[in-house]
């Protein structure tokens, strides 16, 4: 590498309009734009005192140290009518910020809880801190594209958001995925959802102050998914789904590390949710806690574990049945109780099942090719298709609308977590703080999905 | 739950004290590398073939799709001209890609500019002014480049960049894909023979006459895009004396033709 | 393709039906206009014969000339999804009565609808912006939402123009009406 | 430039050494002539004078400086212990088997800024650790560590001990008064809480031995429970043991029972606006209470310093008095790693042939030589003085229950608030009441 000085003055070529003047040539072309550039300006130069958002550092400078920096949350007027509800303060009632910078969120979730005492009188979720504008990128993107922009939606099993979109975008293109790819499909996604169910057992253990789960079960996500990165080259985003299959075949090391895996899987899941099961602290803790009953949880839209512990068995494997479910057997635990400690114990009985799903994939995988035929550039008919997959938290869709062209026109993406998490202001009311947690992490949010 | 109260606690204790003996999971890192699977893609590296070089030619199509242009690349352009960079400037501390740099705001130093010859870019200001600056026609402004200048003087292709905002490898690597678009200029070059039957037909004073007109000597530098070399043999079968056009015999090239020919010819190009 | 849905949906809801209800793969498609959402989801969850009971997704579309609110309900009396598009919401004043009378659960969804395209929804308690900040002042996914206009708060004030506003096209007579087509290549 | 700075340019290296040896040498000579002479009578008779106040200066002093490397041991176990029950390694690259860690620590939370909010105020906020530490340190005073080896031997040493016990919740409260923090006042609070509920159950489970015992003094408890291990307290009163082992770790807010920095909660509790040096004073006065109910528990229960069995063969043999030939073990000591350090470097290198070069070899020798001869001295003190045995056991038990104490932080989750407050109000107060109901009846019908 050639070493370089720092050129004292900018660069030497002829500039038309003079070298000082940094920004790019305004463009003259379109006054709309012109003016649009001038108000841009004026708006950046002062935003209006009474607008400013609070995550503008310079609010903390110019506010005196006192009484009101305990003033409620939003420095601008209320603007509706839950709003003003809630950030009205009642006598011997507090407001504590939990999060987004907080050890038991799951990402960046904000919660401004209003207590009284250690009681939670009311919750307002704050959201939006990892909003990245997928849906507005996956919009400007081809359709390979945008299949890699959706892994990092819901990290912890980024395969099912994959599986979402592939299946929208078959439907759009009419694409016959060949038998061996859907075999494999529904084997890596169920080593994933076991990966995920065990992370969950580790953070619901760690929110309630066990030490030793959350590395317990980061022992077993690792071997899963260091099977996975012999088979996809990925150990999270895998951006292993193509349109029409996937993207590289069983290789030798990827089953030969699933097969000592699977000798011991049972007996390792036994042995870590052991811990929690009978423990007197954990099941004290978690049972009777955040009820949800049968009613409330349809009304409020909550699919996966979260619905099926309250009574509902809607499993979009059994319900919709997609890919090779139909042939497969499996059933869907179900719990009447609705509490954490339900919550917990039915994603424990999904991974049982997984398991089951995972032999029996492994034992009838048809031979075959593993991608369809596909032209190089994607341009499916207009139309809209809608892909829905049964994630480790819940219903995982996604809504594509095609015009014709190489991108698509919406890009609509549905995260289960999203709604599981709209159930808290409902659950939280009337339990302590410690119990905010429990509850929270026992609907095991994803701030990646939520914020899209 | 047990009906023994403190039974589930001790069954969890006696669990973490068996553990406490066990084989540890930890891979001592530096020590002991874990074996990483043969297809795993996080490995960042250049691939060599099986002689050796390097199969990276810089032509930037990686550093144009990437979403997050977190690829930093750089190397000496396959016709070994210029030295291109493309990466985020932070890491590196110095500056490369000036309209990233002016995305974040800051001055525009830019080393890489100073290496080749300014051009009058009044050209390229029309022609972008036809497109609205648009980085979407990339490809119809490049051609209007190449048509005026000849060629896409690395100037320009800095211009566009600039003034459009589209990234600089947005825009080389539109110019790099496609075939009809070239970096060089197309020389043109006027070879003379100076054999010795063509010296006696008078080659050697067309030659002064066309140094002349060019203001180069024979094999001198290219001066607005045409360059006076001398033929290495006579070509069987042509008059002589020989004048060729990029290979092409001349026929009546005469001493006081020479001159004027041969500005006109150097004049076209550059316009 | 659940032929017998399509014939209740045919006789219960014939008087609001805007078009035929269109089937395609595993997916059952009615389009209704914006006055007659409350009753025609009321008449679908309510029904004894439908009992659409779980809103799988709400979003919000904006199609260039019109802005589209879409409904996606399962139920365990059909195989296919169904997909409620109620559409003719204008683009500047776009209005939607909202389904939180029957799911609580759409209030974040509609949230997120209004954050990103400015539907309002009458009738939900609590509409405002979801993910962006409080004090922002356009719709990102709009269709005619210019990377600038958010340009005015980023320092470098210049922006990658490799987004350009998709100048809406009518075609008519299209299944997919509405929706710009690809230039002719 | 003065004269001498001159001179002092011109000096060479050599000609400056001894400009300033000799005057040194000089005065030290005359100092000490004069020092042994007149000073050193002057302070012995004045230290005969009040032997008891200088024996408790020194005390002091000894458990503040002992404090710090017991908290330093018992981070390093913490740590070492919880890793490997979560089959981890732990830490391992600082010093052999990363023991140097919890010094690193040390010096890392000396060396960061420790910063002050805006809106705490400073006086309580700065006054918060030192109170806590000090109240935790000064229980140290009272333990028996070997039966001679104590720090002050009060009569009410018992009740000394809870009073200060019940002093370091005055620093919690004050530090989570003082931060300004929302999360820290809710810490604060809750420490106050569940300290005060457990204080009650705590003294009242321990009246039980002062029962039997007859006396509040340590010391004398631990006599009471010399001779064999089923003197101990803990088999005449193991209810007492149960709720004594429950109230302390609420007491030392140890898990189960951590609320006061449950950190997937309340983020740090009490501790959240501390840094550098004030949150390692809370650091290791945490750690320090682990180590004192440990102590306590052993000391009361246990039988602190008794040997669990009597004694077969003969101790307490005054060999190394210097009267004997007391005064010529120290030569021979050293004599003999020299020896023993010669031996086996000449048979490592005939064993070990060329791979082993002569200085590693002698190295080798020279170590085994100094593990052997501290084997034999250790063994002969062990036999020779009781205060050695007495060490050597109070420090077992104290480890074998800060052990327990660990491997319950690795293992159990967090109890919520309002149940450890019915805990405490409704089982272990009516147990620790049924408990010494109990004992005072079997008291006073056994004396019948």
């Amino acid at each position: 590498m050639p070493t370089r000085q720092r050129a004292t003055q900018p660069d030497g070529a002829t500039q038309p309009d003079g070298a000082t003047q940094p920004a790019h040539a305004a463009r003259t072309s379109q006054a709309a734009r012109a003016s649009q550039a001038a108000t841009a300006k004026a708006q950046r130069q002062r935003p209006p005192e009474q607008y400013r958002s609070d995550d503008d550092p310079r609010i903390m400078l110019d506010r005196e140290v006192g009484a009101d920096l305990f003033e409620p949350i939003p420095p601008y007027p209320v603007r509706t009518e839950r709003e003003a509800e809630f950030y009205t303060r009642g006598d011997g009632e507090m407001f504590l910020n939990v999060g987004p910078h907080h050890p038991a969120t799951h990402g960046v979730l904000r919660l401004v809880l209003k207590l009284s005492g250690e009681q939670v009188v009311d919750v307002d979720p704050v959201l939006g801190y990892l909003h990245r504008g997928v849906e507005k990128i996956c919009e400007n993107s081809d359709y390979y594209h945008v299949i890699d922009q959706v892994d990092p939606l819901e990290y912890v099993s980024s395969l099912f958001q994959e599986w979402a979109a592939v299946l929208a975008f078959e439907q759009l293109m009419d694409v016959e995925v060949p038998p061996r790819a859907e075999y494999i499909r529904v084997l890596t996604s169920e080593l994933l959802r076991v990966s995920s169910h065990t992370l969950f057992m580790g953070f619901l253990a760690l929110d309630l102050g066990g030490l030793a789960p959350i590395l317990y079960s980061f022992i077993e996500r690792d071997e899963i998914v260091e099977m996975l990165a012999a088979l996809t080259g990925a150990r999270m985003l895998f951006n292993y789904f193509r349109i029409g299959g996937v993207n590289g075949d069983l290789n030798h090391e990827f089953l030969s590390r699933l097969g000592d895996w699977m000798s011991r899987a049972a007996k390792q899941t036994e042995a870590n949710t052991g811990l929690l099961n009978e423990n007197e602290i954990f099941v004290r803790r978690a049972r009777g806690v955040g009820i949800l009953d049968r009613e409330m949880a349809l009304r409020f839209g909550v699919t996966g574990g979260n619905l099926r512990a309250s009574g509902v068995p809607f499993d979009v494997r059994r319900a919709h049945p997609y890919s090779v479910y139909p042939q497969l057997d499996f059933n869907v635990p179900t719990r009447l109780e609705g509490d954490s400690l339900a919550r917990y114990l039915i994603r424990m009985d999904e991974v049982r099942e997984s398991i089951r799903i995972i032999d029996q994939c492994l034992h009838n995988m048809p031979d075959g090719p593993v991608m369809a035929k596909l032209p190089r550039l994607l341009r499916p008919r207009p139309g809209r298709a809608w892909g829905a997959v049964e994630g480790p938290r819940g219903m995982l869709g996604v809504y594509a609308i095609s015009d014709g062209s190489d991108q698509p026109f919406r890009f609509r993406i549905h995260d289960p977590s999203f709604l599981n998490l709209a159930v808290v202001p409902y659950l939280l009311p009337g339990n302590l703080l410690a119990d905010t947690m429990a509850i929270v992490s026992s609907l095991d949010p994803v701030l990646g999905g939520i914020d899209k | 739950m047990s009906f023994i109260p403190g039974l589930g606690i001790a069954k969890g204790m006696a669990l973490t004290l068996r553990r406490f003996f066990q084989p540890k999971a930890t891979i001592q890192y530096p020590e002991t590398t874990p074996d990483i699977a043969v297809r795993f893609r996080g490995r960042l590296q250049l691939l060599y073939d099986e002689f050796g070089n390097l199969k990276c030619e810089t032509c930037f199509q990686c550093a144009q799709a990437c979403p997050v242009e977190c690829i930093d690349m750089g190397g000496h352009d396959t016709k070994n001209r210029f030295y291109t960079h493309w990466g985020p400037a932070e890491t590196y501390g110095e500056r490369r890609e000036e309209s990233a740099l002016r995305r974040s705001g800051r001055p525009v130093p830019d080393q890489a500019f100073v290496h080749f010859e300014p051009i009058d870019l009044v050209a390229v200001e029309q022609i972008l002014e036809r497109r609205d600056y648009d980085p979407g026609e990339m490809l119809p402004i490049l051609e209007e480049v190449q048509a005026a200048y000849g060629y896409l003087p690395v100037a320009a292709i800095k211009h566009i960049s600039h003034v459009t905002g589209a990234s600089y490898a947005l825009v080389y690597g539109t110019a790099t894909c496609y075939g009809h678009l070239s970096f060089e200029r197309r020389a043109r070059t006027i070879g003379v023979c100076r054999c010795t039957s063509c010296l006696l037909a008078g080659s050697g004073r067309i030659a002064t006459a066309i140094g002349e007109g060019l203001g180069t000597k024979l094999d001198g530098a290219p001066v607005g895009g045409v360059a006076l070399q001398q033929l290495p043999a006579h070509l069987p079968g042509a008059a002589s004396p020989l004048v060729t056009l990029d290979g092409k015999p001349q026929t009546d090239v005469t001493e006081r033709s020479a001159a004027v020919w041969s500005r006109s010819l150097a004049r076209k190009t550059v316009a | 393709m659940d032929r017998s849905l399509k014939r209740r949906l045919e006789a219960r809801l014939s008087s609001q039906l805007r078009g035929p209800v269109r089937q395609r793969h595993d997916q059952t498609e009615i389009r209704i206009g914006p006055g007659d959402v409350p009753d025609v989801l009321r008449t679908l969850h309510d029904a004894v014969d439908l009992r659409f009971e779980i809103l799988a997704d709400l979003a919000g579309v904006d199609t260039g000339q019109e802005m589209q609110v879409v409904y996606h309900l399962w139920s365990e009396t059909a195989s296919d999804w169904l997909r409620v598009i109620v559409e003719g919401i204008s683009r500047d004043d776009p209005r939607c009565p909202s389904a939180t009378f029957l799911w609580i659960g759409a209030e974040w969804p509609e949230r997120e609808a209004y954050d990103m395209f400015g539907i309002v929804f009458e009738g939900n308690r609590d509409l405002r912006r979801i993910f962006m900040p409080p004090d922002y002042t356009s719709f990102p996914l709009r269709k005619d939402f210019l990377l600038p206009d958010d340009a005015a708060r980023s320092p470098g004030a210049g922006v990658r123009h490799v987004e350009r506003p998709h100048a809406p096209a009518v075609v008519a007579g299209d299944p997919a009406a509405g929706i710009r087509r690809a230039p002719a290549s | 430039m003065t004269f001498a700075t001159r001179t002092w340019d011109r000096m060479s290296l050599t000609s400056r050494l001894v400009a300033i040896l000799v005057p040194l040498a000089l005065i030290l000579a005359v100092g000490s002539v004069v020092g042994i002479l007149v000073i050193l009578p002057a302070t012995m008779d004045f230290l005969r004078a009040n032997l008891p106040l200088v024996r408790f200066a020194v005390a002091v002093v000894g458990i503040l400086v002992l404090t710090i490397p017991t908290a330093f041991v018992l981070i390093y176990l913490e740590l070492k212990i919880i890793a490997r029950m979560n089959l981890r390694v732990g830490p391992n690259r600082i010093g052999p088997w990363g023991a140097a860690m919890s010094l690193i620590h040390g010096f890392k939370v000396l060396s960061k800024e420790d910063f002050t909010p805006t809106g705490a105020d400073l006086p309580v906020f700065t006054l918060a650790p030192v109170v806590t530490f000090l109240a935790s340190v000064m229980t140290l005073l009272v333990i028996p560590f070997a039966p001679g080896l104590f720090g002050q031997d009060l009569n009410i040493g018992l009740l000394y001990f809870f009073a200060m016990g019940g002093l370091s919740v005055l620093g919690l409260l004050m530090a989570g008064w003082a931060s300004f923090n929302k999360y820290s006042l809710l810490g604060g609070l809750r420490a106050a809480a569940q300290i005060v509920s457990y204080e009650i159950p705590l003294t009242l489970s321990v009246v039980g031995v002062v029962i039997l015992a007859g006396t509040m003094s340590m010391n004398r408890l631990v006599l009471a429970q010399s001779g064999s291990a089923l003197d101990w307290f803990a088999f005449k009163q193991p209810l007492a043991v149960l709720i004594f082992f429950i109230a302390a770790t609420a007491e030392a807010n140890r898990t189960p029972f951590d609320m006061t920095e449950a950190d997937s909660e309340i983020v740090a509790g009490f501790a959240t606006e501390y840094s550098g040096m004030r949150f390692g004073f809370f650091f290791f006065a945490e750690y320090v209470n682990v180590f004192i109910v440990s102590a306590l528990l052993a000391t009361l229960f246990f039988g602190g310093w008794t040997a669990p069995f009597n004694w077969p063969w003969p101790y307490n043999l005054n060999w190394l008095d210097a009267s004997g030939i007391g005064v010529l073990w120290i030569p021979i000591a050293i004599i003999a790693t020299v020896v023993v350090a010669d031996v086996v470097a000449v048979a490592v290198r005939l064993v070990g042939g060329r791979s082993w070069s002569a200085p590693s070899a002698f190295g080798l020798g020279f170590l085994a030589a100094g593990v052997g001869i501290a084997a034999v001295v250790g063994l002969a003190c062990f036999i020779a003085f009781d205060w050695v045995q007495g060490i050597f056991w109070f420090m077992t038990k104290t480890y074998v229950f800060v052990f327990t104490f660990v491997w319950m932080r690795g293992t159990l989750p967090r109890v919520r608030v309002d149940q450890l407050m019915g805990f405490a109000w409704k089982w272990l107060l009516p147990a620790s009441l049924l408990n010494l109901f109990v004992t005072a009846t079997a008291v006073v019908l056994l004396n019948q």
